[in-house]
């Protein structure tokens, strides 16, 4: 592909969030790791479906629905697109979190007391809890990959690890919300694939900055969230590798996942339908759809090289400040800087920091367990994303100097 | 295009409004055979319809030709399915494969009824009879 | 309350889709059983979110998600207001779907065969399937209210038929969505009250047209979509009684509704924390906001009225049609028409109605046993709301009256 | 309010820049006496908060009047703790329930740190000690 050009002024101005003015400084958006802001393209995606198109999908004989149905199967056939996989392999779910409880739940049947399950201390909660829960109700074996004292992974003690406990299931993080260090899936894949696991993936991080294929990365499953990744909020994505996918056991059951319905029994369709029962989120789907010709527009390796010079610029500034300790691993990271100053607390610094119009972050982020592993009550993050600037980052640095006057 | 659609489709082809359009698809419907209730298998039912629908692709051995048979319980459907009927039987696989439905419905101002968000088996009989011809072929 | 005006033009031209053409016709929209149209406020609401006030809610300490959180919990005083119960009794899920298999999974570990269940033969899928599931896994009987010939329940016999059988809980219908037949509750609640059953009653037809008093209703468990009560799609409303909601076991697990995380157990968070995992529909969440707003201004005793007279008068002018049956009950309904003309396929009526515009479903209304139990394979169904007019009822008759004469 | 109070709250109130404030806010949670480490129990700790809050409201049945302790492990928590300590302390429950911790953060420009939504205990505190004093004087 030739190299394209990346105009974020152009770009910074497709997003409207990041125009206006917080405590009477402009918006410094560093909290993308949470959620991402979204393009005009997918706000107005969203309003011409209530506008003028909106009608309940699927089984509608009239001109609305027939349209929405249509649009809401378009947005399924280029998800899989993105992920270079089959529309059928494609679920809807109401985010990253949903997807992956139900696929512990439709293992549930299957699983027992000699069954492993692995996931590693970098999880997020929303890949932690589900399988604590699966344990509980199978007897399942729930043991933890090792992490570096710098919450990275050594790839060759995991794949030694994988291969001796021998899984039926390893789920892990494509990239940790926490500390941004992106997994080294492929070794892990391929040691968990030698011994026949099943293996998910947690894209919630990665799905937007590393646009995987998930063909050639060979999982069974991976999940992500619309919001994070330019798209509207009550949206996840499951992606199962279709005999993988289809032979979990259905999850929530009522309308539309039905084929008959007895008073006494069911019968229910075939996967993806099988999984998606009741109204779905159609506006959500609509405005993903717009998210992802919007990604498809930006081209994913110039938004990679993009998002890696920015990190690399703040990491450079950030490690200025006397006083700093830095958490992510900065050679491979999606842009998340996770730090303390001192023995300061996070919150206060997070406070002040909003003073000068900064979003960032400060706490646990939802993965205690790492926290705990690197002797950490929390952390102070700023996460980045493609429509930041240089100049967010020099107001950034410049405000936390201030931030830090102020504590003394 | 083989005759027997041409003259079926002649009066859609000829409709200006909608209303007389539909007519005669009904009218087509009408004309196509009822299939005898031992047929009405729910084998042969395609599945996610509204409206119920059977269909047979089969191939003739002999002549080389492929063998499309179906029946509703809709009016409209019912027409459509003549239309493709009129469009595929008799055909040997080389045949069907140049033969696009899609151009076909699109002319007839039918297209919407092809689409993959209307569950009303159209699509499906359809694509049965490609891949089958598909088959046939390789 | 003083008897307040139901202007109808204004309420029409607050609804944008409605002004649209379908087919060259002014399109009348008579499927809002499926879903509503959305007034412009909600989708000003939705568009003011993403447009500048886009976070992800909890735990940020900076401005924007600040703001986020305080719109997303004064959402759920709203609705606590709407229905007259608690703020904490009140979940968000993705939909009436959600929030029925929620209350089905939190009574998992405590039904066995013991355990009765009894729904009723008019219930929509999503209140059969999730019920069939929780008695396969339990061993608990599930059976179903007596329904008349003609889709209504004899309350006394209903009443007599709970008594008799004892059930642990009564799950319910406020109004069927293939008939709009409204459930008498209040015996039936009685009944079942006096035999400590649990009652949950499904508000997704109910919740708009009746805002029910829930508190003084008395179930345990309500549950409603917001894309039936002119909300976005994707996000669904339970109700539980604080005690009975707080005693069900958790169901989707992750971020947000834990305490504590280590990685062999976690602690969960009270209700209704415990039920909500995950980033929330957040835009959802506002957007339906709106819609109770806007359901305030126009109050639910004359939005009743409106829609009464509006029904009556369609069904004057339907029976006055040759061949017509209709399957509704006539004198207590919400407003939706249930009918078929001689013995034609609904289908093929939908589908000549579009033709002029006319959005009408047909089939069986995710209500397979109750048009098992009419013998009947599907129905015509015009579903009406507030905002439809008297001269939507004219054209939607006088394109009937072709539609009829096309088929012969 | 007392004259605790208005001392404690003069500095803040005369900051015109943020800055200032927050400053003026960590200080006076500099003045608050460290809670020993025996007292930071699980149970005093307010549930839900990104910081650590713990605290405890007690009633003196001598004096009549409300005892009110909390420490916290950020520094703004506990100046904004400070605040409240110097509002309601050593008051009667007929006193406490007259002072609206609301109206005065407001004044102060504070009032954004006692939004529900905002999980710093602030509120928590304020609501528990509101309660204790309703309930002392019903
Ligand atoms: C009576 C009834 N219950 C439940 C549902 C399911 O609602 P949803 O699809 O929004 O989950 C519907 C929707 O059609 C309904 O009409
Ligand atoms: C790595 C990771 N996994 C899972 C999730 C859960 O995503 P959601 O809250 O959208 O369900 C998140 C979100 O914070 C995440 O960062």
């Amino acid at each position: 592909m030739p190299a394209l050009e990346f105009d974020i002024n152009k770009i910074k101005n497709d997003f409207p969030t990041l125009k206006q003015s917080i405590n009477d400084n402009p918006l410094v958006y560093l909290d993308s790791a949470a959620t991402t802001q979204k393009p005009q393209s997918v706000i107005d995606a969203i309003n011409e479906f209530y506008t003028s198109q909106n009608a309940n999908v699927h089984r509608g004989r009239h001109t609305l629905s027939e349209h929405a149905t249509t649009l809401y199967e378009q947005a399924r056939d280029k998800t899989a697109d993105y992920f270079n996989v089959l529309s059928k392999e494609i679920v809807w779910t109401k985010g990253a979190t949903e997807a992956i409880n139900l696929v512990g739940n439709g293992l549930r049947s299957r699983f027992n007391k000699d069954d492993t399950i692995i996931i590693s201390a970098l999880e997020h909660h929303a890949n932690i809890v589900p399988w604590q829960v699966l344990s509980q109700q199978t007897g399942a074996k729930l043991i933890a990959l090792p992490v570096n004292d710098d919450g990275t992974l050594n790839i060759k003690q995991c794949s030694d690890f994988i291969k001796q406990n021998k899984p039926s299931l390893l789920t892990i993080t494509q990239a940790s919300n926490a500390l941004g260090n992106i997994t080294n899936l492929e070794p892990l894949i391929k040691a968990a694939k030698e011994i026949n696991s099943l293996v998910l993936i947690d894209g919630a991080q990665g799905a937007m900055h590393l646009k995987p294929d998930l063909r050639e990365l060979n999982c069974d499953f991976y999940v992500c969230s619309s919001h994070k990744m330019l798209g509207p909020t009550g949206l996840g994505v499951l992606y199962g590798r279709y005999e993988a996918l289809n032979a979990l056991d259905v999850y929530q059951t009522g309308g539309e996942m039905i084929d008959k319905v007895y008073l006494t029994h069911s019968t229910y369709r075939p996967a993806p339908a099988k999984f998606e029962t009741g109204t779905p989120n159609i506006a959500g789907v609509l405005g993903f759809s717009a998210a992802l010709d919007y990604l498809d527009t930006l081209h994913s390796s110039n938004i990679q090289q993009y998002e890696n010079d920015l990190f690399t610029y703040a990491v450079e500034k950030l490690v200025s400040i006397d006083g700093i300790t830095i958490y992510s691993n900065l050679s491979n990271n999606i842009g998340t800087l996770s730090f303390n100053f001192k023995d300061e607390h996070p919150y206060d610094l997070a406070t002040l920091l909003d003073g000068y119009g900064i979003a960032v972050r400060a706490g646990h982020h939802c993965a205690q367990p790492l926290m705990t592993h690197l002797g950490l009550n929390g952390t102070l993050r700023a996460s980045f994303c493609f429509y930041n600037t240089h100049k967010d980052v020099d107001i950034f640095i410049n405000s936390l100097k201030e931030c830090i006057d102020l504590l003394d | 295009m083989t005759n027997t659609f041409k003259k079926v489709t002649e009066s859609i082809d000829k409709a200006s409004a909608w209303q007389q359009k539909y007519r005669e698809i009904m009218l087509l419907g009408k004309t196509l055979p009822v299939l005898p209730d031992v047929l009405k298998t729910d084998d042969a039912l395609v599945p996610g319809c509204e409206s119920k629908v059977w269909m047979f692709v089969e191939f003739d051995l002999k002549e080389n030709t492929l063998v499309v048979i179906g029946d509703s319980d809709t009016r409209i459907v019912k027409g459509l399915l003549a239309i493709i009927l009129a469009l595929y039987n008799g055909l040997t696989p080389e045949q069907v494969v140049n033969i696009d439905a899609y151009e076909e419905f699109d002319k007839l101002g039918l297209i919407s009824h092809l689409s993959a968000s209307r569950g009303n088996g159209i699509k499906a009989m359809v694509d049965k009879i490609q891949t089958m011809a598909q088959h046939k072929i390789s």
